[in-house]
């Protein structure tokens, strides 16, 4: 096993990561930005190097400095966690290169499943049905765009060939709206992802998004872990996901199971995996994409299975077999797991940036909460504004959600305005408790954030707290340095006048 | 006694709260009076900008943070933002803005992408002015009612502050060429 | 099911209890003592009622203060915890009075195996084995004693006949020590239990203390959720507990667990109970005693179990039927769980009092903190000073201490002094790492608190934090009312001198 | 260059740590002088405190209290207790305890159960003089060494503070009849 792992990474899964490294026994070594100093991921590694700048592209996604900062300091592999550089075929081939292993598939399937056309195709051939679509050359013009577009019909989405996340994604309703949307999704993916190149295919109405976790270890062996449904999303980001899928029968689990792993043995598939699909209202299931790395909702799998993905991923990259079999593998329970991110519904879901002056998440049996921050952390506008995500398992789905809403109801974030009472709001959905969902169902039922009343126990405790001096700000007593802090009631006139 | 009035963020009539100490042992209890209606609270400190707050029995554990001269109280799942108003101060409490928006700001900080905007030329309301990038998502800037630009104050590739002006919108009847 | 449960008990258990019945939807009140008026478990609560005062005796023992303001407040039923007024047969009668459920089992079982001779004389009739031991009249006179110790054989172990929890027990080597033993045994007796009625029985050497939970419901059935080893004790109080126990053989655990649901059965038991054994070094086993309540380690056997016990003591006190059947049952992995306490293991396991001034539990999958504090709180003489419980699972028993280890080691207290570091020394101890455990463990392997030389980094750390103004203390920023509060650092002259 | 003395609690040979500011960017750089050995630290405050050191790359979060006169270092799972030396004060540090006791104190808040001490009676070490309840716990306090009772300060059943005397010893060669 390894001695020195390097987590090319930040936030949420740089914690969990190693805390799974640690408990095996392998020492753990951090990077950092400038903007992420103090950041939690850099306080919990054993060691932590500095990338100096403040964008993704100045310190996390530059792979020559971190592959030299491993190589300074004796790491034999470097775990990408998800985004950044998780699923780039050349920091794979610059690991190799530079003796390092890269805990992750080989460069090949990197490359051929990041090209959404190739995967598609390499799915075709091992019998995995596709969603109707076409791929080419967008410079043929948009007249034969909307010819081609007319043949798969309206609705139809456009798609960026390269990376994921919603980034480079367009519905387009109608003919006349074809043009500006490959417009705006070429400009998209070139920002996200330095390839602008996008494809069309057939927009499913009301489809559910439930995916396959997929295993493979350089023996042969490949597996699934079973689904997670990820239907509730925003804007193509899941928020909400859970497993199992209520959608699925064990007859379409078992066949969806297989087809995920018929395909990933076809192309050799080694490591953690993702195999994506859609699944309509008649129980059809299309293939989507695969995502070649550790997904962000893995804990919901680990949650029902009992089973440490991270570890797994350790083992295999050190050329191990793969700690379970498909015979091993039960699904136990049901778990869900919220996003939890820094960014305010009522304004259209801006992300919201500050200090994190009051951050308790809540706590209990079952419950399980992966963190990137703690109370004092700054969310800045360089990365994604998720703070952490809230795992919960129930014996089954009923369980799972009352645990979830409990939690929620407990998770304390001031400072940044959070998505949790928005939350809260679709998981108390009719709709949602019946576990009727769909990828349309947050603007289907137009759910946005609940105005709530002000009730008449806060406007007590505002002023009792004003009155008695309860209140303060942590960043007042914390980053004044060299005077005595002033707590914020103390300086507000208004209130001590009376 | 003290009284103290509150206004709810955005709209809301102003609230006032009167407190009225009722015991002078250790414990923090108080007589309320909120409009009409009437309630024993008793308050206790679990930490910085931490208690919680006794009603009838009910335990409510509370967190308020002020911040931008807005109290946040925390309070059973919920976050209900307030304006403390002071009837005694002589400055206005500044958050009267103008009815009408005389300008298009950045809500975020950010990176403008596209401007779809001159000076001079009229605009119908949501019509998209200018596309931002923030946190890796984009964001179209749409205009907030009819109008006619005045002056365009970024550029593509340009990166902005949060508030900061964008474009200047000409006041009514005002303004350059059709 | 019930729609108001009343709490009686503080701490940890009164938190844990909460989170289960409101996740079920079931209100939950608390009461609290004078000196427990900001404690977590009355932060929980949906409701809480002052108990004025602030000695057991005067607060949480005062059942006729309880079952009034449970009347008074319209509460369906009451959860007792453990200790206090759990194994309390008049408290279970004056609910039944009230017509208030008690959530336990009946009267006459809880007066039945309260007084270990009645528990001891009804295990052996349902032909359960027992140490050999006398019971009787203890004014019967010392020279008769000494005959009745003699035939038993030293050494020989005084207890007291209500009760538990180390109180009123006293090991006799030798019969110069026999007058002065029972003498000390019953006065502590007396004081805990306010009856003085002790026996004695054979003292087995080494044992391990493994015992059984049991589950009964009214309709008859009763089943036992496995073992839990308790042996590392300290003063006859358990501090580590684990499940499986490394010493029982699945045969012996079969057997185990069928005499306790024998003898369960044989006695009516209903709701949750322990079958506590030893087990001696050739896997004979003797009953001990049955506690009549949910157990402090009862985590241990939810992580294995993947049942939430105190939703079963609902449904069970509800009249419905056990949420499991044997055949259900399975033990799953290794759950093993550390006591968290206040005391100063370089000083005698003093208590230690004080206000927790940073308090920063560890988190991470598979890791569950069951705690009564949180930071701020205050540790008084009054109470258990037990801060927490620690449960961590793994796969099996390695992966459990290595992540108790992990967990451990992040875990702060500061402001009283507690026994993690104790602990961490107990489970990297090889013999207990070998599973070579019983109950004398601690004192043979003269097992005490370590003494760290402190390293550079410490002292680089107190020298830098005070010269960056990063020390503070909590109280002092907290608990100064009315003026500005000055940080500890700003204060200390010679830290500034230089 | 600022040095600083700290004393391990308990036994220990006082220890100088001298510090110099390497950087005069943000970040919190310094050169450490620790006897003969040198490091380069950063420190980062995350929060009241709390903080964190990065000495050779290694990354070591840590908590630090000042109380009773005493720092508490937490670090790496373990916590360090240190005494600040002032080398410029005037007054005595008060940690110079008397070498030998002249009285029994309790060691916690409790309960006095028994007492097994009269004035003027000797005892030898070991010896139990008092037996204290705390915590539901019973404990027997002994006799430091051998010695001669010279006041007994408490009574069976008496609440007692911590530290509160509760036996008085006789002075060397002192002390009432045989």
């Amino acid at each position: 096993m390894f001695k020195r792992v390097l987590i090319a990474n930040r936030g949420e899964i740089a914690v969990r990561i190693a805390q799974t490294l640690q408990q095996m026994g392998i020492k753990t070594v951090a990077v950092y930005s400038d903007a992420d100093r103090r950041a939690l991921h850099v306080q919990v590694a054993d060691e932590a190097y500095p990338l100096p700048g403040n964008t993704s592209a100045e310190t996390y996604l530059r792979y020559d400095k971190i592959i030299a900062l491993a190589e300074e300091h004796g790491v034999d592999a470097i775990h990408p966690g998800y985004g950044f550089l998780s699923e780039n075929e050349d920091f794979a081939t610059a690991c190799a290169d530079a003796r390092i292993t890269f805990i992750g598939p080989s460069p090949d399937v990197i490359r051929d499943m990041g090209d959404k056309i190739i995967a598609k195709e390499k799915f075709v051939a091992a019998g995995v049905p596709v969603v109707p679509g076409w791929s080419g050359d967008v410079t043929i013009g948009i007249d034969a765009l909307k010819k081609e577009a007319a043949k798969i019909g309206y609705p139809v989405l456009i798609k960026a060939a390269a990376g994921g996340g919603g980034k480079g994604m367009r519905v387009v309703p109608k003919e006349s709206d074809l043009a500006s949307s490959i417009e705006a999704a070429q400009r998209e993916a070139n920002a996200a992802f330095g390839d602008g190149c996008v494809f069309m295919e057939k927009y499913i109405t009301r489809p559910r998004h439930v995916e396959f976790q997929i295993f493979g270890d350089s023996h042969g062996n490949v597996v699934h872990l079973f689904e997670r449904e990820c239907s509730i999303q925003r804007r193509h980001q899941k928020i909400i996901e859970e497993s199992p899928s209520p959608a699925l029968s064990p007859e379409l689990r078992t066949k969806m199971g297989e087809a995920a792993v018929r395909a990933a043995k076809a192309i050799g598939y080694t490591n953690a995996g993702t195999v994506e699909f859609m699944v309509d209202a008649d129980g059809h299931f299309y293939f989507l994409e695969v995502n070649t790395r550790l997904q962000v909702e893995h804990p919901v799998t680990e949650m029902i299975t009992h089973h440490d993905l991270v570890r797994a991923q350790l083992i295999v990259a050190a050329g191990g077999k793969l700690p379970f079999t498909q015979d091993d593998l039960r699904q136990q329970g049901h778990a869900l797991e919220c996003r939890i991110y820094a960014e305010d519904a009522s304004r259209g879901f801006l992300p919201s940036i500050g200090t994190l002056e009051h951050y308790v998440p809540p706590a209990g049996p079952n419950i399980r909460v992966d963190s990137g921050v703690s109370e004092g952390s700054q969310v800045t506008v360089f990365y994604d504004p998720m703070l952490s995500k809230l795992i919960v398992w129930g014996r089954n789905r009923d369980e799972a959600i009352a645990r979830m809403d409990w939690a929620l109801a407990r998770y304390v974030v001031m400072g940044v305005t959070s998505n949790i009472e928005f939350l809260r709001t679709v998981l108390n959905h009719a709709e949602f408790r019946a576990g009727r969902l769909h990828t349309q169902f947050l603007d289907e039922h137009k759910i946005t954030a609940p105005i709530a009343a002000i009730p008449d126990e806060a406007l007590i405790a505002a002023a009792l707290a004003g009155r008695n001096g309860v209140a303060s700000s942590r960043s007042a007593a914390t980053h004044d340095r060299g005077e005595a802090s002033v707590g914020p009631w103390q300086s507000a006139n208004a209130w001590r006048a009376f | 006694m003290m009284k103290l009035h509150f206004k709810p963020h955005g709209d809301g009539e102003p609230i006032e709260v009167a407190i009225q100490k009722t015991d002078t042992k250790d414990h923090d209890c108080y007589q309320i009076t909120l409009a009409d209606r009437q309630a024993h609270a008793e308050i206790e400190s679990t930490g910085p900008g931490a208690g919680w707050l006794r009603v009838q029995g009910r335990v409510l554990p509370f967190r308020i943070l002020k911040k931008d001269g807005m109290l946040s109280v925390w309070l059973a799942g919920k976050t209900h933002k307030l304006e403390l108003i002071d009837r005694t101060a002589r400055r206005s409490t500044g958050s009267t803005a103008a009815a009408k928006q005389s300008h298009l700001q950045a809500p975020m900080p950010g990176t403008v992408l596209k401007i779809n905007a001159t000076p001079g030329a009229a605009f119908e309301a949501h019509a998209p002015l200018v596309v931002m990038e923030s946190m890796k998502m984009e964001m179209t800037l749409s205009a907030p009612h009819n109008g006619r630009v005045k002056d365009v104050r970024c550029k593509p590739g340009q990166l902005v502050e949060m508030g900061a002006v964008l474009v200047t919108f000409a006041e009514d009847g005002h303004g350059g060429a059709a």
